[in-house]
């Protein structure tokens, strides 16, 4: 593991106890993430992306549990980490921003005392010191008068602000590493590439890394250098911008490139991959991607193991049928 | 020394002429006096006046006590009654004045500063009775006050063995001894009084030692209280008695129906062997043994042995099942009628409980009984005065020597323009009995006044105007080693409490 | 904010003059003061003598009428009872009560909210469950026998608190109060608790699930993820937003309170309004009861604005909207 | 490509059966329910299981009045529980008691629900003047002492069980209006209302078909408390005299009536039916609060 | 286009929409004794006008909060305007009664945008798709099984699935149930609200195709509603953009994403940043200004503070909406002078430079 290794993600398995039966929403992920690597992370929804998020911070709420795996942030194990260590690093050193913009910020209390509470939960710093210092954080996103807004609630805040805001609040101790979860799904393209834009600024400049959770392959195609496909709580395929999106070698993968409008394809039928995602409780046995895929063989019975070709990693059976 | 007492309920204003309610009463009993003071039986004896005479039927000469002053030194004269004798039916807005006490008055002069001579508009045999209830404030302290000054102690000056202190309304009243007192010295110098409404919070304020003495102990905390060595328990009996009143006033009467519950043409209750038939119903004995635990006197009239007018031969009925059932028959009702009972629930202890014994007694009397209904007194005495009721309980206390009063609001016919008969509720009307009662009021002989009254209500109950069940006993419970001493009147004032040893 | 105060004024008055009809109607249709205002030996002369000083031989309608002349001069007529003006009646005895409704309000809140948060944080646990069982006792069983059984047990038997009356006052700040002597404190703990336990249940019930609703929402989470502590994340983030319904409810509560009093300061002697006003009833003392539930009517209306404003001051939300 | 949809789970799943199965998760919510039901038949069945009939005055003997638990009558009977001040077998008064109260109850707190709904409702549906209405005469039945209300209707319509229940309606549906109100003013937000509109149907409808089933979760939860809440309110007027006909106690009478003599020490008049009342209100409440989580979808996942 | 696309299905003529807290009598009288200002005025839709003709795709984008929905619900008949007209088949939806409203109210369908809100939590899935037809008496009660069946087949679902209740189905699956409801009553007019915003891309083209086969199929009328300017491309027939209340700019998508290119700023901008599966690595750039508030919208053309080809008229007067060749319209005075014809932006910014 080199010194520019910031995340390391090895075989998390993230299950959900429910009186009907374990739900295994991340079920072996692997991730590895560098300094100033923006990872995006595709998939379809259900298959544990913000999960898998969730996991690295600590963050899984009751019926669920991390059950397996490792989680190594700049060569410390998160999950042997103690509760106050975690709560040291999260905000400080990894920071999240939520899938939800209007969801995330609590409604009943100003901006900036978010913002102040925050830097004060890492910093022995007094009051004023902390409040500029989210005026500064406000500023650098692009909110217009920080010294005014940072007395306003989250209600008197468009969706892109809001975001925004979140996005100051990740920034604020310039953290290692930032988890971001579908930050722009509500957003028009206008408003989306402007914050776009910071991100990309801050990889750059600060050497950030960021795993970019995202359904909109556009704009992973746009921001990121490295890409992983989630199916059923696993990854079945990962590798360069490039590798992935350009020879897909996993079916699911393929399907969704497909599936996306494109140009030239206007007003004829969209491509579209058969069938339902598996349920998250009774997902079929072997490559859980088996009844939907057109190139499924007796072989698919068996859970496929990762194939990889370089930079290039794969969890399928038949990737020369994907790729012809 | 200092007395702490919890009494059930309070009075209203300090202003002794204010209001002549019980409560009141007893309060102004402890800042106040009157010309006669009122022994425990309720006979009377001299008070602020030493001696009466009566020069003609129209005209009276009161000598009055001298040496006396109010609390605040000024002595007492022949003013301060002229005064308050004039103020007596006055107060404005008094809710219970005491205008019958004094209406028969027509002019008070002064003869001297310890003379009176009052003349009456008719002739007034028991004009001392009626005046000595009225109490005599100052008239230095009290001239061109009102019933507000007295609250607030400004006006509050009586001749009584306890000065006011203070009152908070809800809470308690505070008292000292005076020391100019003329008569006997009371033995507490500083006395609380608490309000204690709830019968069970007044006995747990005695049993934590809050207070040292409370009033209407209920009878089923006597026992427990008796049992406990730390506590005594006084029972007297009181001059209030309680009866069952059946409804003569309208061709049919409320609530009574045939024995299969049908509507009944005729009213009952107009025929006396009906009447006398549902009194022999009545165990008196078990009632007062099983639901009083004791605490009561079976009765057979109005008024107990020491007061005026008691009549020696009316003694309780004992239940005699056959006999009433022959009176039934004789009535025509040999398969008996329906009715319903009805009482209040909350103005004298234990009416609730008692509407329901009397309920099961005539049911096993041979009656059927609809329904027993218990109400709030608020709602209870306008229905009862309205004539909503059949078969209701009432209760009726003495205040004064003899039966008089009684004889003629619970039983002389109801006459609006005469005003008698005002709680006559069952509209009870004997020519006969009110003609004895007319004579004997007009007797000034006291003692052949009591007799002549005794007379008018043998006339009265030989047709069982109303069914006669119990006079009430009151229990008071105090710390051991105090004693208290009460009757009749049923008045807890501290100058008669007194430690024993 | 001016419009908000003028028409809740307006709809007060209103709500005032349909009060006042109601209950006097509603008394006079209860029973006659006469017959419980005079003793029992008045003769029928003095039955007149009093209806025409009390005014209770005009026709009703008069009455009313005459009643709502004086009551714009704010004059709202002498007690029968007493004789004296019937809101210096209440307001001498609406202190004591306040005191006690009010400290039974605390109560609750001090002794509820921290076992509500202590039950909603554990939902199923053990604590949890002793919890909620608990506070089923503080509701399921009659006020009075509450009452009584706090008085046999420590003032009884056990003889460490006083159960009747208020004690020693003294006043702080010009304000009459029991907290300003000890013995007062002391007078006032029993009746205080009989008042505040079924409120304190309520507490429980509330704050528990209001903090088993807000714990998995999105923010408390992302709070957490920005490395918060859990005391801060409780007390900060989850209480606020959950004291919202809670003010709510305890403002309609505070009418409960009040009429609950009544029981309250009946077993415990307490110089109250509460047992003022079921004397008066039980009196049928017309000018007490239509002063004193207009005065809480009043009092609702001033806690209903009061609640609202709490509310927006609590919410920036709402704040925006009015 | 719709046999592509694996076809799982087609069984029905109706809301009795998921509240059935929810309150039989847990064993505390379970054992509540068999209580509940055993009170409900005790009651139900009173007249056939009591010992005496406590109601008819013919059978009840006042020479047997206050005998400890245990105690047997001149005419043989045994009362286990003892017997009240007018000689009714506690046990029987107790078992007729609690059909008064649950009657009571359970009747005041439905039929208050269904008026505060009916009217939160329309309150929250129409807004403007009548909802101030509706909610200003809301706090007007707020203010009114309990009491005051009881007498009034206890004068203008007279004694008895339904007026009793009407009195507690009248203090009590104000509670569920408003809560009923706050609940649908959310509910008529959301764009299901509007898909409805959208879809034609009539107000009526979409109020009682669509908001109120949305209602219902804080609905029975306050419910299961007013029912609580109108026993003991029963039992308080009871205790202040404007209570039911006094032949014919309720749990919540025996309770006031018995605490009468219960520093006498006759225990038994007041204790027993108080825990049963306990146990009563206390078996509702736990199958009331797991019926809310069972219907709270996220509490119930 | 058919022959029948000369049918206007819905109509929106000169529709402005406030959303404005009412005032009570005691409101105004404050207001005027203190000179209060008055409450704060959402102009949600300013002089819109919108055609839809019969069996047509429009698709409608713009910002978030730009008012889209308001339209749609305008559109609709479920939103009463502020001012103008909202006319089906040419006659104005204020005026229909009776019968003539209920064909236009169950005529018109709205798709809403959240699945999850727009479906009743407590019914089951038979119940929310056969409850309006029942009560309609479309169908004869015996016969609901099998339309719901039916519907459910139609939009991809197993009709074993008829007895579930909503969080019980994904958000795609979500979203196909309040197709169907839509379907059941037989509408003629749809208006999709965000339809698809929240699903994946394999879900999302299965809605996509899905409403193609029924334009194909029924002859169905699309209102499509997106900020997604690839699957409006791909869905529809003309393409309106919105603007803080106003329409800027409404053509032929062939003309927007074709050669022509858009004739607005604002659209120009939109196309500009539409993230691209085939553009890697691409440098975003930030939005010039302030996004503007709906409570206080700049003066003159709403655009101005963020368009870089601002004018000193742009500032004070709002530009009319003007019908170019080829159905192609747009509110811009850059109009004035030389037409936005370039294709790619570099070319635009020169030109339209040159215009300054
Ligand atoms: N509390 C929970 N109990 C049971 N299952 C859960 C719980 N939370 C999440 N899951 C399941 O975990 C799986 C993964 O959820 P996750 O939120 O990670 O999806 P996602 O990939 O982020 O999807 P989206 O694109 O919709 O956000 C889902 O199938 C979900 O049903
Ligand atoms: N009921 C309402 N009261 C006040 N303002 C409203 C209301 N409904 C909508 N608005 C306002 O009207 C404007 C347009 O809202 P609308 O919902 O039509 O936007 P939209 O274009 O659909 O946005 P989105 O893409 O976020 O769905 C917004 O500024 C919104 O705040
Ligand atoms: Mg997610
Ligand atoms: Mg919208
Ligand atoms: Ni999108």
């Amino acid at each position: 593991m080199s010194d520019d290794t910031i995340l390391k993600v090895e075989g998390l398995k993230t299950w959900f106890e429910t009186p009907k039966g374990t739900v295994k929403s991340v079920d072996g992920v692997d991730l590895e993430l560098k300094r100033g690597e923006i990872l995006g992370l595709v998939g379809e929804s259900g298959s544990g992306k913000s999960i898998t998020g969730f996991s690295i911070l600590g963050l899984i709420d009751k019926p669920g549990r991390v059950v397996e795996g490792r989680i190594d942030f700049r060569g410390e194990d998160l999950r042997k980490a103690s509760a106050k260590r975690l709560r040291v690093l999260r905000g400080d050193r990894i920071a999240m921003i939520f899938q939800d913009p209007m969801m995330t910020l609590n409604p009943v209390l100003k901006i900036g005392t978010q913002m102040i509470e925050t830097v004060q939960a890492h910093r022995k710093v007094s009051r004023a010191e902390a409040r500029a210092l989210a005026r500064d954080a406000l500023g650098k996103v692009g909110i217009p008068h920080p010294e005014e807004r940072i007395d306003a609630y989250p209600h008197e805040f468009s969706g892109g602000m809001r975001q925004r805001v979140a996005i100051a609040i990740a920034l604020l101790h310039e953290p290692d590493l930032i988890i971001a979860d579908e930050p722009t799904t509500a957003l028009d393209v206008t408003i989306q590439s402007q914050i776009l834009a910071e991100m990309q600024k801050l990889s750059k400049e600060m050497g950030l890394a960021m795993i970019w959770i995202s359904h909109d392959l556009g704009v992973v195609a746009a921001l990121a250098q490295k890409v992983a496909v989630m199916y059923a709580g696993r990854i079945v395929e990962r590798g360069l911008t490039g590798e992935v999106l350009d020879h897909p070698m996993h079916p699911y993968t393929r399907g969704l490139i497909d599936s996306t409008p494109m140009a030239n394809v206007r007003g004829r039928p969209l491509k579209q991959i058969p069938g339902a995602a598996p349920p998250p409780l009774g997902r079929p046995e072997g490559c859980p991607f088996r009844p939907r895929c057109a190139f499924a063989t007796d072989a698919c019975l068996t859970e496929p193991a990762e194939t990889s070709a370089g930079s290039h990693g794969w969890r399928c059976f038949h990737p020369r049928e994907v790729l012809a | 020394q200092q007395l702490k007492m919890g009494l059930a309920s309070e009075q209203s204003s300090i202003d002794p002429q204010f209001s002549r309610t019980g409560n009141n009463q007893n309060t102004s009993q402890m800042i106040f006096e009157q010309l006669v003071s009122f022994d425990q039986n309720l006979q009377i004896s001299p008070g602020l006046a030493t001696e009466w005479t009566n020069l003609d039927p129209l005209t009276w000469e009161i000598k009055l006590r001298p040496g006396v002053t109010f609390q605040n030194g000024t002595p007492f004269t022949a003013d301060d009654v002229i005064f308050s004798l004039d103020r007596a039916d006055k107060v404005p807005n008094s809710p219970a004045p005491y205008t019958d006490m004094v209406s028969s008055l027509d002019k008070v002069e002064k003869l001297d500063d310890l003379t009176l001579k009052i003349t009456t508009k008719t002739p007034n045999p028991q004009l001392i009775e009626d005046l000595g209830r009225v109490f005599i404030i100052s008239k230095a302290a009290s001239e061109g006050k009102a019933t507000e000054d007295f609250n607030s102690g400004a006006a509050a000056i009586g001749t009584g063995p306890y000065k006011f202190v203070s009152w908070v309304p809800g809470q308690d009243l505070k008292l000292q001894a005076y020391d100019g007192y003329w008569g006997e010295k009371p033995e507490f110098q500083d006395v609380d009084i608490k309000f204690i409404s709830n019968d069970a919070a007044r006995v747990a304020a005695l049993l934590s030692g809050a207070v040292d003495l409370i009033d209407t102990l209920p009878v089923t905390d006597a026992k427990q209280v008796a049992a406990n060595d730390k506590f005594t328990v006084l029972s007297e009996p009181s001059g209030r008695i309680v009866y069952l009143a059946l409804s003569m006033r309208d061709d049919t009467a409320p609530g009574v129906t045939d024995a299969q519950g049908k509507p009944l043409a005729a009213n009952p209750f107009r025929d006396a062997r009906v009447r006398k038939a549902i009194s022999l119903m009545i165990d008196r004995q078990l009632i007062v043994d099983r639901l009083l635990g004791g605490a009561g006197v079976p009765s057979g009239q109005l008024v107990p042995e020491v007061l005026g007018g008691y009549a020696s031969d009316l003694t309780p009925q004992t239940p005699d099942a056959a006999e009433a059932k022959k009176l039934l028959a004789e009535a025509g009702y040999p398969e008996g009628f329906g009715l319903t009972v009805v009482s209040s629930n909350d103005r004298f202890p234990g009416d609730a409980d008692l509407a329901q014994a009397l309920g099961q007694m005539l049911t096993r009397g041979g009656l059927k009984v609809n329904g027993v209904q218990v109400y709030p007194y608020n709602v209870y005495a306008k229905d009862a005065t309205g004539g909503s009721y059949g078969a209701f309980v009432f209760s009726l206390g003495a205040s004064t020597p003899t039966s008089a009063p009684m004889l003629g609001s619970l039983l002389r016919s109801y006459d609006k323009e005469a005003g008698t008969g005002a709680f006559n509720r069952m509209r009870f009307s004997s020519p006969e009995f009110d003609a004895a009662l007319a004579k004997a009021l007009a007797e000034f002989d006291p003692a052949k006044r009591n007799e002549l009254l005794a007379e008018a209500t043998r006339i009265a109950f030989a047709q069982t105007p109303i069914v006669p069940l119990y006079w009430q006993k009151i229990e008071w419970g105090m710390k051991k080693g105090l004693s208290l001493d009460a009757g009749l009147s049923e008045y807890t004032l501290p100058q008669n409490v007194r430690t024993v040893k | 904010m001016i419009v908000f105060v003028l028409r809740r004024l307006l709809q007060t008055v209103l709500v005032l003059l349909l009060t006042s009809v109601i209950v006097f109607l509603g008394v006079y249709a209860i029973g006659d003061p006469l017959e419980i205002l005079l003793p029992a030996d008045a003769s029928l002369a003095e039955k007149a003598q009093v209806a025409a000083s009390l005014k209770l031989d005009q026709p009703l309608p008069v009455q009313y009428l005459s009643f709502l002349s004086s009551a714009l001069h704010g004059d709202f007529g002498n007690s029968f009872v007493f004789n004296r003006p019937a809101l210096q009646v209440i307001f001498e005895r609406l202190p004591a009560t306040l005191e006690l409704t009010i400290t039974a309000m605390i109560l609750s809140l001090l002794i509820g909210m921290p076992l509500g948060l202590w039950a909603g944080t554990r939902p199923g646990s053990r604590v949890d469950e002793t919890v909620m069982t608990g506070s089923i006792l503080g509701f399921s069983l009659p006020n009075f026998w509450q009452g009584m059984m706090l008085v046999m047990i420590f003032s009884v038997w056990l003889g460490w608190l006083p159960s009747t009356g208020r004690g020693e006052t003294g006043t702080i700040f010009g304000i009459t109060t029991s907290y300003a002597t000890l013995d007062g404190i002391r007078h006032l703990i029993l009746p205080a608790t009989n008042l505040a336990l079924a409120q304190i249940a309520l507490v429980i019930r509330m704050t528990r699930t209001g903090v088993q609703e807000t714990m998995p929402l999105d923010f408390v989470k992302y709070a957490r993820a920005r490395g918060l502590s859990e005391r801060r994340i409780l007390f900060v983030h989850v209480l606020k937003t959950i004291l919202i319904p809670i003010i709510t409810i305890l403002g309609v509560e505070f009418g409960s309170l009040v009429a609950f009093a009544v029981v309250t300061e009946t077993i415990f002697a307490w110089p109250g309004v509460g047992k003022l006003i079921i004397d008066s009833i039980n009196a049928l003392d017309r000018p007490i009861i239509v002063a004193y539930i207009l005065v809480i009517v009043c009092l609702f209306s001033l806690i209903n604005f009061v609640v609202d404003v709490l509310y927006s001051a609590l919410d920036p939300r709402i704040r925006g909207r009015q | 490509m719709v046999s592509l949809i694996p076809a799982r789970l087609a069984k029905s799943d109706t809301i009795s059966a998921r509240l059935a199965r929810g309150i039989l998760s847990s064993p505390k919510a379970t054992i509540a329910a068999i209580l509940c039901v055993l009170l409900i038949a005790a009651s139900l069945l009173a007249p056939w299981i009591a010992p005496q009939n406590p109601y008819d005055l013919g059978a009840i003997d006042f020479f047997d009045s206050r005998l400890p638990p245990g105690s047997t009558s001149m005419g043989g009977m045994t009362y286990w529980l003892g017997t009240d001040t007018q000689g009714r077998d506690m046990l029987s008064a107790m078992l007729y008691g609690l059909r008064t109260s649950l009657g009571v109850g359970a009747t005041a707190g439905l039929l208050a629900m269904l008026v505060g709904t009916l009217l939160g409702l329309i309150a929250a549906y129409a807004r403007g003047w009548l909802d101030a209405l509706i909610m200003r005469f809301v706090d007007l039945m707020l203010s009114l002492p309990t009491i005051l209300v009881a007498l009034m209707i206890l004068v203008i319509f007279g004694q008895g069980t339904w007026k009793v229940i009407l009195a507690l309606i009248f203090v009590q549906w104000a509670y569920f209006a408003r809560a009923v109100r706050a609940a649908a003013l959310v509910e008529t937000g959301k764009d299901y209302v509007d898909a409805a509109r959208c879809l034609g149907l009539s107000p009526l409808r979409i109020l009682i078909w669509h908001i109120l089933p949305n209602c219902l979760p804080q609905l029975i939860v306050i419910a299961t408390i007013q029912v609580a809440t109108a026993i003991a309110a029963e039992a308080t007027l009871s205790f202040l005299g404007i209570g039911l006909p006094i032949t014919e106690p309720s749990l919540g009478l025996l309770i006031a009536n018995g605490y009468q003599v219960l520093m006498a020490g006759l225990y038994w008049m007041s204790v027993f039916p108080g825990v049963l009342l306990l146990v009563l209100v206390f078996s509702i409440n736990v199958v009331g609060d797991r019926l809310r989580e069972v219907l709270n979808p996220r509490l119930a996942q | 286009m058919s022959a029948s696309a000369q049918v206007p299905v819905a109509e929106a003529r000169g529709v402005s929409k406030r959303f404005q807290r009412k005032t009570d009598m005691i409101e105004r009288f404050v207001g005027r004794l203190t000179g209060a200002a008055e409450p704060p005025t959402v102009h949600a839709l300013d002089n819109v006008s919108l055609t839809v003709m019969k069996g047509e795709v429009v698709g409608l984008v713009g910002e978030s909060g730009c008012g889209k929905s308001t339209l749609g619900r305008a559109i609709a008949g479920m939103l009463p305007v502020s001012d103008g007209v909202i006319a089906h088949e040419g006659r104005d939806i204020a005026s229909l009664r009776g019968r003539a409203r209920m064909a236009m109210r169950l005529g018109t369908q709205i798709i809403f945008q959240d699945p999850m809100s727009s479906l009743n939590p407590r019914k089951t899935v038979r119940e929310i798709i056969g409850e309006a037809p029942r009560v309609h008496g479309l169908v004869a009660a015996r016969d609901i099984d099998r339309l719901v069946s039916d519907l459910l087949a139609r939009v991809g679902l197993d009709p074993a699935m008829a007895n579930r209740y909503p969080h019980q189905f994904s958000g795609g699956q979500r979203q196909r149930i309040g197709i169907a409801r839509a379907l059941a009553v037989k509408p003629e007019f749809l208006i999709c609200d965000e339809s698809i915003a929240a699903l994946d891309v394999s879900i999302q083209a299965q809605v996509i195709n899905l409403f193609m086969d029924l334009k194909r199929d029924l002859g169905l009328t699309l209102l499509f509603i997106s900020h997604d300017l690839s699957v409006v491309q791909h869905i529809s027939d003309r393409v309106v953009v919105m603007y803080l209340g106003r329409v800027v700019e409404s053509a032929p998508t062939d003309e927007i994403f074709g050669p022509e290119g858009p004739r607005h700023p604002y659209t120009a901008a939109l196309l500009a940043e539409v993230p691209r599966i085939e553009r890697r690595e691409h440098s975003f750039s930030t939005v010039k200004g302030e996004i503007p508030s709906p409570l206080h919208p700049p003066s003159g053309c709403h655009f101005h503070p963020r368009c870089p080809f601002a004018m000193d008229i742009c500032k004070t007067t709002r530009p009319e909406l003007r019908d170019f060749a080829g159905g192609h319209a747009a509110a811009c005075h850059l109009h004035d002078g030389q037409g936005l014809r370039d294709q790619n932006s570099t070319n635009q910014n020169s030109s339209l430079q040159g215009a300054k």
